[in-house]
């Protein structure tokens, strides 16, 4: 599976992930992050309900970027914080970053919504800078420079494959 | 050229009076004694300031690198795969190959500006070497960038030239340092990209003194023409003219030529990108097509039936695109010459012959007035000859859409990810919203015909599928105006000061959105509905022109072009850049009697702890807008960009905590909110950028009342756009009276889980 | 700096002599009558004329492109895939892209060396305005390249500025069109490209005259110094000053200032790179480490005490590897400063004091005095100080290497692609002679030590491995001569026209070579034993000096330094390859009385006809490197590159095929043979790199004579390195008298197979 | 398998074959080439073997390049042609090139012992500009620019996979 623009391609691409393997990986994670990108609020609700659901069953820090709290809040859920995605993943290679909490940086970032040019870039600070975590798209395309992620896939197979991902988790 | 017919009052009575300014000294009585005359010297500027000015920014705002590619492959130890920050055969890392690419970026970007303004000047030199260099008696401070840079404010041609001989200078020495081998720290690397920047944004000035003068363009009248604007305005009936690129020179003499020939009803001269806005600075009549989006569809439709390229910006097949629609092309400029043969020294007829017996696909002419009598010969001719129109421009696309076999590599290839299998999906079933819907959101880029397996012309289906809404396309923009004056700048000091106007916004850069070019219009509107101030040039300038409100009214028509509240600016074409740049440092000089010459730091530290201005580039695409984006951080500047901008791989970015700067009165280090925020950010999403922009108008010296004002804007933006408070609201409030009253109580709460304390703000805030 | 402390003849006594010649003019009589003194005017080139040449020139040699990358991530349309010669966003295919690749790397390389001619030029324009530009009596054509190209024979700093003023100008210029949306053509980005490289070669020209005056550096001595190269000659028992780069301005201070304190006996000055062969034409006592490829080695065993960087060819983590052994640096140049504090304007004790107290990991300096005394000061008390030197000089290897997990990632990122997981897996067992066996072989990028999970230090178990080798690596090559003497030009004309000099032959570029730095060696031995001239320039110059016969003598000790058969030039650093194009030109001028003065395409299409030169450029590297051999592809001159090369990937390709040319003596087309048959050609061993240069050679113009040899020599080494006679040999005998003697039956029997006609030479050939 | 220098990745790699793909490949092509590079003169002889054996069994049109002639001719092989690699790519490349024998362009292009980065390269230009032709590599280093490619193998490993070659063609 290639990134969904192949110009993306690189010598090290992320490895595609199942919903089972996505949900072992978040349950394993000791302090995981979820950020929820500006899309949420143009994309169907169903959508930003999964992923409210599978932050809510591993406690995860929830971080708004790009103005998506507006779909969140519409849903009643309030993120841990809104910050720019830019402004987070500046944060993110930071090893040193105390985190929102001040409990140190997390160990995996969970990512949806975040369009997807802007968030590859991100996910290619991440990998090539911040060896200490491990990034999680479960976004509808490929993200070639996450550690782990979705395939491309249809409208539909997402929703299953987010759906499926809630069932392991529970 | 200016021209009266006939005209008779009382005193005077005229009679076919033409007037090429081109030709003419306008020797207008200089006011401007403040600064020295300009000596014989070389120009000179002290990198090593500039350089410590650079370390102190990037102190503040760090350098942030998201790579674009792991590779390197400029030598040949490569290629070396630099991923997870590796070295490569030369010793560089990607941290500093990503430093270095963007290095690259801006000499190119400068370069390009000023070799544009090169050829300006070179032709000034040859044609009317005493062209005096002035903006008439509204603006003293004419050269503002020059003046700070280099101590120099240009009064003539070859001042114009002594300075561009110094920016080829550092180009080529900035460019150098981009070679293997040569610097090795990211901080150097980024010293030297503001430097570029810089430079550009003095090629800017150049190029625009230059051309201003020598066409005796707007010299900063606020009320410059309405112009025409949308592919709906051109009239197909007359032999069309199109002019595509940035540089005015044949653009002038083709006016110029038709004027002559007394032809002006009879042929449509339109411009595509920023050469469009610089003939409507030239001539009313001209007509603009759009910015750079719109380019592979007007070619494609086969309207035009002649096209003169001038530089920049132009679509590296536009010989075979213009040959597929039998289009002959002239290419004019060295920079662009496409393989054509070079018939500058043919006879006119000869060449008009040639080209209409399709020898050729096109001529490189050089001689300009040439290039005006060619295109226009040929362009009658053409048009009687009615020369057979290619098919598809009234195809039928029902049988095309049908051939889709829904392999979906069009949507991924997309740069916009726009949905064009589903728009395919739905016409199949006889449904074309889905493809007019992709009109006005579609970038024009074409990739997605390349990656087609049935070679589908997708161009083509969109704009048939959209032939209502292209018709009704006629908007207007507000011919480019130039410089602001000295006496506006002095105007709104007081506003300014007291948060009436929160803020200078200047949109630049290309027309690469990641979501359709309405939101650069929602973003500016929400912006002037606020009075601020907004300043447009290039691209961005005419998309905002594409854009109508609930009224019907495009926001040139609702705004004034005043520099003043709600005053809705079109400087020009990208170049123009410079009046926006100018007006932050003529604010410094006119308000704090800042000397320029020779004063860079002291100006753009003024400017960045001072001067509530900031740049939106929401669809930034090409080397020039990274460069001038540079410079305007160099400047102190902020900048906020679209999400593709990720792709030039660097940001700048501060930290969201009070900051320690100097107070220049007491000389102590004070604790400061992070005003502005970011010297360059790329914004996920609209909602971002309205909110980023806002707070990036703050500056340490705000008035209370300034204050106050400017974070009324910041919340209510905020919370529209995200629904909630901003989490950093804390850091911006330093006294009570500063609460914006609506959500007062809100914050009040807010304040109090942040612990916040109220503090003092500082006399003269400043990095230094 | 030239001193005499004591000196007693019979009429002469001399005592306390010291002259410094940056400092004297030395007003030698100007003989050089021949060409109009330079005016006041800017220097103007008729680009269009050298578009056509091109163009002429491309007819013959067709653009051959390879990719190394088929993305291109220069704008924000981007990351676009254009594999299968896709088009990207804004129209371009990767045909085009491939060129404008090349058009980017000349670009980069023209600057650099355009850069480095400006530090010097400025630095005499503020130090020494009136310095007179010549090179004795015995040159009279004192700047082939200048007055061809521009028209102007400089006789002054002025002049020199003058025309860099035009290079930069057109370097920006050139630039500007690789910005996205400017050319469309591969065959314009191309022209482009050979215009670039012509600007690299003119600035190349402007260095040397600048630096050679100013610094009085040998003026086209043949018999210059032998100087001492190679890791074996440095004594460590001295403090150490190496200089790395390809700027003589800092070492020129140091070697001054050592001398003004008498300290030659107490410091041991060496150099890396190009900067090494410039101070070894200043100062015979300085000492040469070796090329590129050395750097790493030996900063990373720890000897030098301090280093002095200036430009290009320097390490990007120099710093951090001289930081990891405690040497202090020292910068001197904009283009590399990284990231330290500029100390130029503080007190010298002050500097070195800081520098000794380890707070900082060294310095920027600009002022080249300055630079002098802190490095020597600094050498001094470092070692008096005996700062600690690191372990692992003499590190315990066999722990370090039974730690290798034979992972082989090693090798599989080593450019060279060496056996290092075998040298390891040899090591294990007690045998270090797979690590020897790779010094000489390593081009010393340490991308192995990056990729070693390990992170096993392999360029040091390398080193340590080889240290018998190393030792004994005590070679000699001869200073850098600078220009050919008319004279010279003038004796080689009958030998060379009667075949008893078969060719010209140019080495330069860089140490990346694919198969180990002897083969360079091997290759100028095979050459210079058949009669060519050999002049070499740069990197390569050293090499060669590393390579000792049977006879246990150097390539240098051997054959003579003179323009002569069989000579062996060392004319200077890379920039010194100035002057084996400008002989090229001076053979064309002085033989054919061709005029230079504006005269380029005549010149050039004289020495594509006429003048059997070839350059080699084994290990080519960097973007200099193409740029230079571009620019000696414009002036008419073939180039064969290593197979490394093809990474720079494009080439210009003829075909081996009879070729129409012009006679121009009757201005009749005529069949001719291809020759030479490739314009830059990449040979995949060096078995095909000494038959594609001896064919090279071959010009249309040859006498029977002189073709007989060429031919003998082509066949010879043919057989000596393919086992059999060349396929294409029909094409190249015109008539019985011209096939070799030896084989004569064989090649009749050859000829027979090929229908073979014989066929009249052209009285003047030529491609206009 | 990535290529032997994995900066060398691109979005479009060879497909890794095995031998049998390989023989089949080659006796399926109608006018095939096999391109000799000049690395044969520094290995091992059995390499220049295997190599001539192949080129025998298919009747295959054998290219010298670089000087491997000297192997060949010690092994009592006439290639037959000898010319550089790079300008036999130059002539592949075009589509109308009538072959050395005027019988037109080859179809599969069969690479062994040219070196890799120059082997790379023309690899490059035959897939991005000679869709025309197919090429095979059987060197010991994965061929990215191939069409089809043998794996980066050990010098083992390669004899392995040259001699079963020699067995499936026969």
């Amino acid at each position: 599976m290639s990134a969904w623009n192949p110009a993306l391609s690189s010598p090290n691409q992320a490895i595609i992930c199942s919903p089972k393997i996505a949900a072992l990986t978040i349950k394993q994670s000791k302090n995981p992050m979820f950020v929820m990108g500006s899309l949420l609020n143009v994309i169907p609700e169903e959508i930003a309900e999964y992923a409210i659901k599978i932050a809510k069953l591993k406690h995860m820090t929830v971080v708004s970027t790009g103005g998506s709290n507006i779909m969140l809040s519409k849903l009643n859920f309030k993120p841990h914080y809104n910050i720019g995605a830019v402004e987070l993943i500046n944060h993110l290679k930071d090893s040193n970053w105390n985190g929102f909490c001040g409990k140190g940086n997390y160990d995996l970032i969970c990512f949806i919504g975040v369009p997807y040019y802007i968030g590859s870039q991100g996910l290619s600070t991440l990998k090539n800078f911040a060896p200490h975590l491990k990034t999680i798209t479960l976004c509808k395309f490929m993200h070639p420079n996450a550690d782990l992620s979705y395939p491309n896939m249809s409208y539909d197979g997402w929703v299953i494959y987010l759906s499926k991902l809630v069932e392991y988790m529970e | 050229m200016f021209r009266v017919d006939g005209y008779k009052s009382k005193n005077v009575s005229i009679k076919g009076l033409k007037m090429d300014f081109k030709k003419i000294n306008l020797d207008t009585e200089h006011t401007n004694t403040n600064y020295p005359p300009s000596k014989n010297k070389k120009v000179s500027v002290d990198y090593s300031k500039l350089r410590e000015w650079d370390f102190k920014l990037l102190s503040y705002f760090k350098p942030f690198y998201a790579p674009l590619c792991n590779l390197c492959c400029l030598c040949t130890y490569g290629k070396c795969d630099l991923s997870k920050n590796k070295k490569g055969g030369c010793g560089i890392n990607l941290e500093k190959q990503q430093a270095r690419i963007v290095l690259l970026a801006c000499c190119i970007g400068a370069s390009t500006h000023a070799a544009h303004a090169r050829h300006i000047v070179d032709h000034i030199l040859e044609e009317n070497p005493n062209l005096k260099i002035d903006y008439g008696n509204a603006i003293n401070i004419v050269a503002p960038l020059s003046t700070t840079i280099t101590g120099i404010t240009p009064k003539t041609a070859d001042d114009l030239d002594k300075i561009l001989v110094y920016v080829e200078r550092e180009i080529t020495n900035l460019l150098a340092a981009t070679h293997t081998g040569q610097e090795g720290s990211y901080l150097d690397f980024e010293s030297k990209a503001l430097h570029a920047g810089m430079i550009d944004n003095l090629a800017l000035e150049i190029a625009e003194l230059a051309q201003i003068n020598y066409y005796n363009l707007h010299k900063g009248e606020p009320n410059t023409p309405l112009i025409d604007i949308g592919l709906g305005v051109i009239d197909d009936q007359k032999p069309i003219i199109l002019c595509i690129g940035h540089n005015i020179a044949p653009g002038v003499e083709i006016i110029d030529y038709i004027d002559d020939m007394d032809l002006s009803e009879d042929i449509e001269v339109c411009g595509l990108c920023c050469t469009a806005i610089d003939i409507s600075r030239y001539s009313k009549e001209s007509k603009i097509v759009g910015p750079i989006s719109r380019q592979l569809m007007f070619i494609k439709s086969g309207i035009p039936d002649i096209v003169v390229l001038d530089e920049q910006c132009i679509r590296a097949d536009i010989l075979e695109l213009c040959a597929e629609q039998n289009i002959p092309i002239i290419a004019t400029s060295d920079k662009c010459s496409l393989g054509l043969i070079e018939m500058t020294s043919k006879d006119e007829n000869i060449i008009i012959h040639e080209l209409l017996s399709n020898k050729h696909k096109g001529a490189l002419i050089k001689d300009m007035a040439k290039v005006g009598k060619v295109a226009v010969g040929l362009a009658l001719l053409l048009k009687k000859n009615q020369k057979p129109k290619q098919e598809h421009r009234n195809i039928d696309i029902s049988e095309l859409i049908n051939g889709c076999t829904e392999c979906e590599w069009c949507n991924r290839v997309c740069p916009a990810m726009l949905p064009i299998k589903e728009a395919f999906v739905l016409g199949k079933n006889g449904d074309l919203s889905g493809f007019s819907a992709l009109y006005g959101m579609c970038v024009g880029c074409g990739k997605c015909m390349g990656e087609c397996e049935r070679e589908l012309p997708i161009i083509d289906i969109i704009r048939i599928a959209s032939k209502d809404k292209i018709a009704s396309e006629r908007f207007k923009i507000r011919a480019g105006r130039g410089p602001i004056q000295d006496i506006e700048i002095r105007k709104v000091g007081a506003p300014i000061v007291l948060g009436d106007i929160p803020g200078v916004i200047v949109l630049a850069g290309c027309s690469n959105y990641h979501n359709g070019e309405n939101e650069i219009a929602l973003i500016t509107e929400e912006f002037l509905k606020r009075g601020y101030i907004v300043v447009a040039a290039g691209c961005v300038a005419m998309d905002i022109g594409l854009y109508m409100d609930k009224d019907g009214k495009t926001l040139y028509e609702k705004f004034s072009g005043d520099f003043d509240k709600g005053g809705l600016l079109n400087v020009g074409p990208c170049v123009a850049n410079a009046h926006a740049i100018g007006s932050a440092i003529k604010i410094a000089n006119i308000f704090a009697k800042i000397p320029l010459e020779n004063n860079f730091t002291n100006v753009a530290d003024y400017i960045l702890n001072r001067v509530g201005a900031c740049v939106i580039a929401w669809g930034a695409m090409s080397q020039k807008a990274v460069a001038i984006a540079t410079g305007a951080n160099r400047w102190g500047i902020p900048a906020v960009v679209g999400p593709h901008s990720s792709k030039y791989r660097r940001l700048y970015l501060g930290e969201s905590e009070l900051r320690e700067i100097t107070d220049k009165r007491t000389n102590e280090k004070v604790k400061c909110e992070p005003a502005p925020l970011h010297l360059i950010y790329c914004a996920e999403s609209m909602n971002e950028c309205m909110a980023m922009v806002a707070k990036s108008c703050i500056r340490p010296n705000d008035t209370p009342k300034g204050r106050l004002i400017k974070l009324t804007h910041y919340v209510d933006i905020y919370k529209k756009y995200y629904g909630c408070l901003p989490d950093d609201l804390h850091l911006y409030i330093r006294n009570e009276r500063e609460i914006p009253y609506e959500d007062k109580k809100e914050i009040l709460k807010f304040l109090k889980e942040k612990e916040w304390n109220p503090r003092n703000a500082p006399n003269e805030p400043s990095i230094l």
